[in-house]
C-alpha cells in the first residue's frame, strides 16, 4: 500500500540485492564445493534457492510494493501447487525405485 | 445442576476407566517400546487438557446457570487477545511436547539398521507365505507376472541369487530371536496388512511395489499375525502365526525347509501331479475362508 | 424494526437482484415438488437425507448385532457384514451428513441468516436436489442388482474395490461409483449456488465480519466440498475405467486365485491419494458446519457474545486451509513414500491448535454467563464433550508413530464416529430443536428432548470411549468376527456385547425423537416468531414460517453483530441485529455510546 | 482485494445511523452473481484438471508408460477452438456496441468452431482406434481419452448454455442489450475453456510430453 515511496525505490536497492544474488549463488556453489551430504545438503540447496527466488519475486517483479493481499493471491496458489506436484513425483519416484530394486521387468 | 455434575462424573469416569481398564495393549514383544512411550506422553498432555475442559465446563454450567428471578451478572466482552494469545501458546507447547518424540520414534522406525536380516512376507487373497533370502542374503528378484503353480512367489528363475531363496509355504513363520529383521511385504493381488499386535509395527502390503518395516523380536514365543487392511471376504480370517525362536530351535527349524531350487527341481520331476493339486488347492481354500 | 428508522436520513434501499424475480409457485407441484425455494428445497433435502440415514442407522445395528453376538445371527454372513459396514460409512459421512449440514441447513439458513429473498440460483438449486435425490436412488439400487452393494469398505480401496473377491463387484461398485459422481454433480450446482448467494446476496450493512458463526461454517465447508470433491470425481472416474473398460490407472500386475489378470504397472496407491485428499476435507466439510452452529446454540442459549469472534472465524478459515495438507495422515502405514510421515505429521498436529481455540472459545463464552440449559444448549454441551475427547484421539492418530499400532484398529473407529458420529450428530439434534419453531411455528417438546438428549449422549459417549481400549487390545476394524484366537480373550468379547447392547438402547431413544418432532408438529407449545429471543436475521422475519421472499415487503437492514446478548445499557438482553442504534438504547444515547466504545477498545 | 481488512474488522460495534447511507447504491444484477458462479466454477474445473495432470505424471514414472503418438490433428483442433474464443468476444463486442449483427454472427461462429473442435476431438479419438493403439492397457492413450473426454463434457456444457442464449438471439428476437449478459456469460466460460485446453494440450498433448521437461526443469526429476 506504500505507493508513495513505492514508485521511486532507488537503484541502490537493485544493487544490493543482485549483489546478494551472487552472494548466495555462491553459497550453493560452495555446498557442493565441500561435499555436503544427504539432508543437509538438499535443505541447504533448497534454502538458497528458495532465497533467491524470494529475492527476485519481492524486489525485481516488485511484488514488495504490492498489497499484502495480492501477495498472497499470486504467491500462495503457485507454492501450493508446487508442494503438490514435488510430493506426487516424490511418491512416484519412491514406488518406481522400489519396483526397479525388488522386481524384474521386461523379460 | 445436574448436568454440571454427569459432564464432571464424565471426566472422572473416563479417567477411572482408564486407570482400571482389563483392556490395555498386549505385553510388548519388539524393540518398540519407544511408541508405547510417545503413546503414554500423548495421554498425560491430552488426558490433562480433557479433564481441566470438562471440569471448567462443568463449573461454568454450575455457577452460570439461569435463576429465575436472579438478575445475572453477564459479561459483555467480545475478545480478550492476551488470553488467547496465552492459549495459543500452551496449546502449541503442548503440541511440541507430543510431536517430537513421536516424529524421533518414525525416524527410527523407517531407519533400518545396518545388518539387519531381510525376509519376504507375501500375502495373496486370504493367506501368508514368506521366503528367506538364503545362504547368501539375499533374495532373488521377483515379479507377479512369473508366477505360475510351480513357481508361487514368481521368482525369477534367471537370478542366480534366488536360487537359494526359502520358500515357506504355510502360514507359520519362525524367526530368532534378538535379531533385527527387516521385513519385505509383498502382496500379489489386493491390499493386505501384516500385523502383530504384540510386535506393534504394522505396514500395507501393495500389489506393484514392496513396502518395509523393521524390528527386533525381544520374547520368544507365538505371536498371531492379523490382516489389517480389508482385503475381500476372507479379511477376518486371515490369520498366520510368527513363532520367535532361540537360536538352535531356530536353525533346526530353517534345515527342515526347502529351497526355490529344490522346489523346482521337485516340480519339474512330477509337473503334472503338481499342477492339479495347487488348482484343488486354491479353490478349496477359497471356499474354507469364505465361510 | 427497520421501519422506525425511515424517516431518519436518507433510506437506502438494501441490494437486491434486478433482472431476477422472485419465482413464485404456480401449482402445488411446484409448491412442494419441483420448488425453487430454498426453504422447501431444505426441507427436501432434509428429509431425503433423513430417510437414508435411518437405513445407514439401521445397517449399524445389523453390524452391532454380527459384533456383539458372532455367533447368533446366521443370516449374516461375512459377505453381508462388509456390505453393511461399506453403504453404512458412505451414507453416514456423503449422503446424510454432508447433505443435510449442505444442502438441508445450508439452503434454509444461508438466505435468512444473510438477509436475502432466496438463492441466487433458485432454478440451479432446485436441479441440485433431485440430482442428490437421484445419486440416493442409485445407492439403494445396489441393493438389488445381483451381487447386492459393494463391500470394499467406504475408503473403496482399488484393487479390491473391483476383484471378485469383494462383495458386490459385479454391479455395486459401478453403481456406487456413479451415485458418488451424480452426487458431486448435484453438490457443485448447490455449491455454487451457497457461495455466491454468501458472497453476493448479502443485506446491507451485513459485512462479512457480521455473519453468523454458522453461515461461517456452512460456507468455509462448501468452499472445501466443491474443491475437495473434484478429487473424488476424478478417482471414481478413473477407477470405472479400471473396471469398466480394463484400463490400468490404479491396477498392477495382478495374480487372483492363481489367474493372471489383464491389468499392469498402475499404482494403487495413487488412488489412496486422491481419496484422501477428498476425504480429509470431507470431514471437516462435516465438521465446520457443526462448528458454526454449535457457536450460535452456544451464544444464543448462554446469553452472552460469542467469545473470540473474529478468532472462531480465522480459526474456521485456517482449519479448511490446512485441511487439504494434511490428507496422507490417513496413509501413515499404506506404503506411501515414508518420509512423508514426517511432513504429514507435523501439519496434522497444527491444525490442533485452531481447533483447540475453537473449544477453549465456546467455554469461554459459558463464562460469566446467563446459562439456560435448554435442550439445544444440552446438545451443545455433548457436543463439547464427544468432540473434545474424539479430537484428543485424533492427536494420538496424527501423531504418526503412535499411528503405525493404531491404524485400522478399532481405535480408529472410536476416534471417528466420536468426532464425526456422535458430535456432528449432537449438533444436528441441537440445531433441529433450536430451528424447528422457525420452521414450523411451534416448539419441540422439552422434556422428551431431554430424555433424547441424556440417553443418545451418555449411549454413544459409553459406545464409543470404551471401543478406544478394544484398538489398543489390537482388535483390528473392518473385521466380521474374531474368530478362534489366542490374543483376544472372552472379556473382549463382552465389551464388544456391552457395546451392541447400550447401541439398541440409543437407538430407541431416536425413536423418542422422531415420535417428538410428529406429535410437536401439531400440538407443540406456539412459538411465536423469536422463542429464544436471538439476535439473528432469521429470527426477524415478519412471519413463522418465513413466507415467500423471507421478509416481506423490505429486506431488514443490518446496523450489529448477531452476538449482542446482554448489552450494558441496552433495553433489553438481546439487540436483533436489525435494530438501529436509537432504538436499542433509547434512553441515553449518548451514555450508551461511551460503554459501548469501551467494550471496543478491550 | 479488501477482503483481508474485511477480515480483520471489529465486527462488535455498531453502526450509527443506517447501514450504507451515502454510499453508492449497488443492485446486484444476475450478470454479476453468473460471473461470480463462474469463477468458482473455474477454481473446481481448476482443481479437478490439476489432478488429472498429477495422475498423469505420476503415472508416467512407471516402466510400461509408452508416450501418446502425435497427432497433426490435435493442432488443427487447438486453432479451431482458439477462433471459437475469439468469435465468441466479437460477439461481446458486438453487444457492448449494441450491434446486434455482430453479436449474431460472432454467436454462430463461435457456435460451429465449438463442435468442430468437438468433432476433431472425435477423429482422434478414432484415428487411435485406427492406428491400433486402442489398447486400454496403454495408460497413456487412457489419460488421453479420460482427459478429452471431460473437457469435451464441459465444452458441452456450454454450448447448452450458448444454445439458451442463441435461442434468445434468433427465435425471440432479443435486442442487443438484452442478451448482453448472457453472450459475456458465455465468452467468459469460453476463455476458461480455451485456456484449460492450452495448458493441457501444451503440457501433455503437444509433441513429447513437455510435462516432463518441466518437471526436470524443476529439478524435480
Ligand atoms: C468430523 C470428522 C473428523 C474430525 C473433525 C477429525 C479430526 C481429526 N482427525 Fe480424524 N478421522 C475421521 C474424521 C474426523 N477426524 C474419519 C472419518 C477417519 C477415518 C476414515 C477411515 O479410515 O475410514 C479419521 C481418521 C483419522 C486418522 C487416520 C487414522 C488411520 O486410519 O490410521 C488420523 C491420523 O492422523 C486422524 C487425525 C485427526 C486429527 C489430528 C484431527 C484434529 O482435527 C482434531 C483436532 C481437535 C482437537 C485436538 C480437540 C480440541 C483441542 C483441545 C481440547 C486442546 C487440547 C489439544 C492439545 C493440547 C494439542 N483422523
Ligand atoms: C457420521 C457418520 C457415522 C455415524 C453417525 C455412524 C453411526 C454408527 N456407527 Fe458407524 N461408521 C462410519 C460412520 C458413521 N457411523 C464410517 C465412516 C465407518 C467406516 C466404514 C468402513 O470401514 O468402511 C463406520 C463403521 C462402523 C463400524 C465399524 C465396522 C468395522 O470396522 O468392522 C461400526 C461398528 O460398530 C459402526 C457402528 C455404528 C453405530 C453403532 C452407530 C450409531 O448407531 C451410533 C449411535 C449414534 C446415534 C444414534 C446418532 C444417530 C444420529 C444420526 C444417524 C443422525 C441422523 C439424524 C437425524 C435422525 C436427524 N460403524
Ligand atoms: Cu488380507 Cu485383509
Ligand atoms: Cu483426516
Amino acid at each position: 500500500m506504500a505507493t508513495a515511496e513505492g514508485q521511486q525505490h532507488p537503484i541502490g536497492v537493485y544493487l544490493w540485492i543482485w549483489g546478494l544474488l551472487f552472494v548466495l549463488s555462491l553459497f550453493s556453489y560452495l555446498v557442493d564445493y565441500f561435499h555436503l551430504e544427504g539432508m543437509l545438503r538438499w535443505s541447504l540447496i533448497l534454502l538458497f534457492m528458495m532465497l533467491k527466488a524470494g529475492f527476485i519475486v519481492a524486489i525485481f517483479m516488485h511484488m514488495k510494493w504490492e498489497r499484502l493481499a495480492l501477495i498472497y493471491a499470486i504467491l500462495l496458489p503457485p507454492v501450493l501447487v508446487m508442494v503438490f506436484v514435488a510430493l506426487m513425483v516424490l511418491e512416484s519416484d519412491y514406488t518406481h525405485w522400489a519396483r526397479e530394486t525388488y522386481f524384474v521387468f521386461g523379460a | 445442576m445436574i448436568t454440571a455434575l454427569i459432564i464432571i462424573l464424565v471426566a472422572v469416569g473416563s479417567v477411572a476407566f482408564h486407570l482400571m481398564s482389563p483392556w490395555w495393549w498386549t505385553p510388548i514383544a519388539s524393540n518398540w517400546g519407544f511408541i508405547d512411550t510417545t503413546i503414554i506422553i500423548t495421554f498425560w498432555v491430552t488426558g490433562t487438557v480433557f479433564v481441566a475442559i470438562l471440569f471448567f465446563t462443568g463449573y461454568c454450567i454450575w455457577k452460570f446457570r439461569h435463576r429465575e428471578g436472579v438478575k445475572a451478572d453477564v459479561e459483555y466482552e467480545p475478545e480478550n487477545k492476551s488470553l488467547e494469545t496465552w492459549l495459543t501458546i500452551g496449546t502449541t507447547i503442548g503440541v511440541v511436547i507430543m510431536l517430537t518424540p513421536g516424529l524421533f520414534a518414525w525416524k527410527q522406525f523407517i531407519t533400518v539398521p545396518e545388518g539387519a536380516d531381510e525376509f519376504e512376507v507375501v500375502a495373496q487373497q486370504w493367506q501368508w507365505s514368506y521366503r528367506l533370502p538364503g545362504k547368501d542374503g539375499v533374495l532373488g528378484k521377483s515379479d507377479v507376472r512369473k508366477i505360475t503353480p510351480e513357481n508361487p512367489f514368481g521368482i525369477n528363475a534367471d537370478d542366480p541369487k534366488g536360487k537359494d531363496d526359502v520358500l515357506i509355504e504355510s502360514d507359520d513363520l519362525h524367526l530368532p530371536i534378538d535379531r533385527p529383521v527387516k521385513v519385505l511385504l509383498r502382496a500379489i493381488d489386493v491390499l493386505h496388512d501384516f500385523y502383530v499386535p504384540q510386535f506393534r509395527a504394522k505396514m500395507d502390503m501393495v500389489p506393484g511395489t514392496i513396502t518395509y518395516f523393521w524390528f527386533t523380536p525381544t520374547k520368544v514365543g507365538n505371536y498371531e499375525v492379523l490382516c489389517a487392511e480389508l482385503c475381500g471376504v476372507g479379511h477376518h480370517a486371515m490369520r498366520g502365526m510368527v513363532v520367535v525362536d532361540n537360536d538352535s530351535d531356530y536353525r533346526a527349524w530353517l534345515a527342515e525347509q526347502t529351497t526355490f531350487g529344490q522346489s523346482l527341481a521337485k516340480a519339474q520331476q512330477q509337473k503334472s501331479i503338481d499342477l492339479a493339486s495347487t488348482t484343488d488347492r486354491a479353490t478349496s481354500e477359497k471356499k474354507v475362508s469364505a465361510q | 424494526m427497520a421501519d422506525a428508522t425511515h424517516d431518519d436520513v436518507g433510506y437506502v434501499p438494501p441490494a437486491e437482484i434486478e433482472e431476477q424475480d422472485l419465482y413464485h409457485a404456480k401449482s402445488w407441484i411446484t409448491k412442494y415438488v419441483f420448488c425453487q425455494d430454498a426453504k422447501v428445497i431444505a426441507i427436501q433435502y432434509s428429509i431425503t437425507a433423513i430417510a437414508i440415514g435411518l437405513v445407514g442407522l439401521v445397517l449399524s445395528w445389523l453390524m452391532r448385532l454380527q459384533l456383539g453376538f458372532p455367533e447368533a445371527f446366521s443370516f449374516i454372513e461375512p459377505d453381508d457384514y462388509y456390505q453393511f459396514i461399506t453403504v453404512h460409512g458412505m451414507i453416514m459421512v456423503i449422503y446424510l451428513l454432508t447433505a443435510l449440514f449442505l444442502g438441508g441447513f445450508g439452503n434454509y439458513l444461508i438466505p435468512l441468516m444473510v438477509g436475502a429473498r432466496d438463492m441466487v440460483f433458485p432454478f440451479v438449486n432446485m436441479i441440485s436436489y433431485w440430482v442428490y435425490l437421484l445419486a440416493v436412488v442409485v445407492l439403494c439400487a445396489s441393493f438389488f442388482v445381483p451381487g447386492g452393494p459393494t463391500g470394499a469398505g467406504w475408503t473403496l480401496y482399488p484393487p479390491q474395490a473391483i476383484l471378485s473377491g469383494t462383495p458386490g463387484s459385479d454391479g455395486g461398485i459401478i453403481l456406487m461409483l456413479v451415485s458418488l459422481a451424480l452426487f458431486i454433480v448435484g453438490f457443485t450446482m448447490g455449491g455454487l449456488n451457497y457461495v455466491v448467494t454468501v458472497f453476493q446476496a448479502r443485506t446491507r450493512g451485513l459485512s462479512l465480519m457480521r455473519l453468523p458463526l454458522t453461515i461461517w461454517g456452512i460456507l468455509t465447508a462448501t468452499v472445501l466440498a466443491l474443491l475437495a470433491f473434484p478429487a473424488l470425481f476424478v478417482g471414481a472416474v478413473m477407477m470405472l475405467l479400471d473396471r469398466i473398460l480394463g484400463t490400468s490407472f490404479f491396477m498392477p500386475s495382478i495374480v487372483e486365485l492363481g489367474e493372471h489378470l489383464s491389468y499392469g504397472g498402475g499404482s494403487p496407491i495413487l488412488f489412496q491419494h486422491l481419496f484422501w485428499f477428498f476425504g480429509h476435507p470431507e470431514v471437516y466439510i462435516v465438521a465446520l458446519p457443526a462448528f458454526g452452529i454449535v457457536s450460535d446454540l452456544i451464544s444464543v442459549h448462554a446469553r452472552r457474545n460469542i467469545f473470540g469472534y473474529r478468532m472462531m472465524v480465522w480459526a474456521i478459515v485456517i482449519i479448511g486451509a490446512l485441511s487439504f495438507v494434511v490428507w496422507a495422515h490417513h496413509m501413515y502405514v499404506s506404503g506411501m513414500n515414508p518420509y512423508f510421515g514426517f511432513f504429514f505429521a507435523t501439519t496434522t498436529l497444527i491444525i490442533a491448535v485452531p481447533t483447540a481455540l475453537k473449544v477453549y472459545n465456546w467455554t469461554l463464552t459459558l463464562w460469566r454467563g446467563d446459562i439456560h440449559l435448554t435442550t439445544p444448549m444440552l446438545f451443545a454441551i455433548g457436543f463439547i464433550v464427544t468432540f473434545v475427547n474424539g479430537g484428543i484421539t485424533g492427536l494420538f492418530l496424527g501423531n504418526v508413530a503412535i499411528d503405525v499400532p493404531l491404524s485400522d484398529t478399532m481405535f480408529v473407529v472410536a476416534h471417528f464416529h466420536m468426532v464425526m458420529g456422535v458430535a456432528p450428530a449432537l449438533v444436528i439434534f441441537g440445531a433441529i430443536y433450536h430451528w424447528y419453531p422457525k420452521i414450523t411455528g411451534r416448539l419441540l417438546d422439552e422434556t422428551l428432548g431431554k430424555f433424547h438428549f441424556w440417553v443418545t449422549f451418555l449411549g454413544a459417549y459409553l459406545i464409543y470411549f470404551p471401543m478406544h481400549y478394544l484398538g489398543f487390545v489390537g482388535v483390528p476394524r473392518r473385521y466380521f468376527e474374531l474368530g478362534d484366537t489366542q490374543i483376544f480373550d472372552q472379556s473382549v468379547g463382552d465389551l464388544n456385547a456391552f457395546i451392541s447392547i447400550v447401541t439398541f438402547i440409543v437407538g430407541f431413544a431416536q425413536l423418542v425423537f422422531f415420535f417428538n418432532l410428529y406429535r410437536s408438529y401439531s400440538k407443540g407449545k406456539e412459538a411465536g416468531p423469536n422463542p429464544w429471543r436471538a439476535c439473528s436475521l432469521e429470527w426477524q422475519t415478519a412471519e413463522t414460517p418465513p413466507g415467500h421472499g423471507n421478509f416481506g415487503k423490505e429486506l431488514p437492514l443490518v446496523y450489529r453483530w448477531p452476538y449482542d446478548f446482554n448489552v450494558p445499557g441496552a433495553k433489553e438482553d438481546f439487540i436483533p441485529q436489525n435494530m438501529s442504534q436509537s432504538e436499542a438504547f433509547p434512553k441515553r444515547k449518548a451514555a450508551a455510546k461511551t460503554s459501548r466504545s469501551r467494550a471496543a477498545k478491550k | 482485494m479488501n477482503l483481508l481488512r474485511e477480515l480483520t474488522d471489529k465486527p462488535w460495534i455498531a453502526t450509527e445511523g443506517i447501514p450504507g447511507a451515502g454510499q453508492e447504491q449497488k443492485m446486484l444484477s444476475a450478470v454479476s452473481s453468473g460471473r461470480a458462479a463462474i469463477k468458482w466454477l473455474f477454481g473446481v474445473g481448476s482443481v479437478l484438471f490439476f489432478l488429472l495432470i498429477v495422475s498423469y505424471g505420476e503415472r508416467m514414472t512407471y516402466e510400461d508408460w509408452r508416450p501418446l503418438p502425435e497427432s497433426k490433428l490435435l493442432w488443427f483442433n487447438t486453432i479451431a477452438l482458439i477462433s471459437s474464443s475469439v468469435a465468441m468476444q466479437w460477439a461481446v463486442i458486438g453487444g457492448r456496441r449494441d450491434e446486434i449483427d455482430d453479436v449474431k454472427i460472432g454467436m454462430l461462429s463461435g457456435g460451429i468452431t465449438a463442435v468442430v473442435f468437438l468433432a476433431g476431438q472425435l477423429l482422434a479419438w478414432r484415428q487411435l482406434v485406427q492406428m491400433g493403439y486402442f489398447e486400454t492397457t496403454n495408460p497413456a492413450i487412457a489419460f488421453f481419452i479420460l482427459i478429452t473426454g471431460l473437457h469435451a463434457l464441459h465444452i458441452v456444457g456450454g454450448l447448452i448454455a450458448w444454445g439458451r442464449t442463441a435461442q434468445k438471439v434468433w427465435w425471440r428476437g432479443c435486442e442487443a442489450g438484452q442478451i448482453r449478459g448472457s453472450v459475456e456469460l458465455c465468452a467468459f466460460y469460453w476463455h476458461f475453456l480455451l485456456v484449460l485446453w492450452l495448458v493441457l494440450f501444451g503440457l501433455l498433448f503437444a509433441g513429447n510430453n513437455n510435462l516432463s521437461i518441466i518437471l526436470a526443469i524443476c529439478g524435480l526429476r
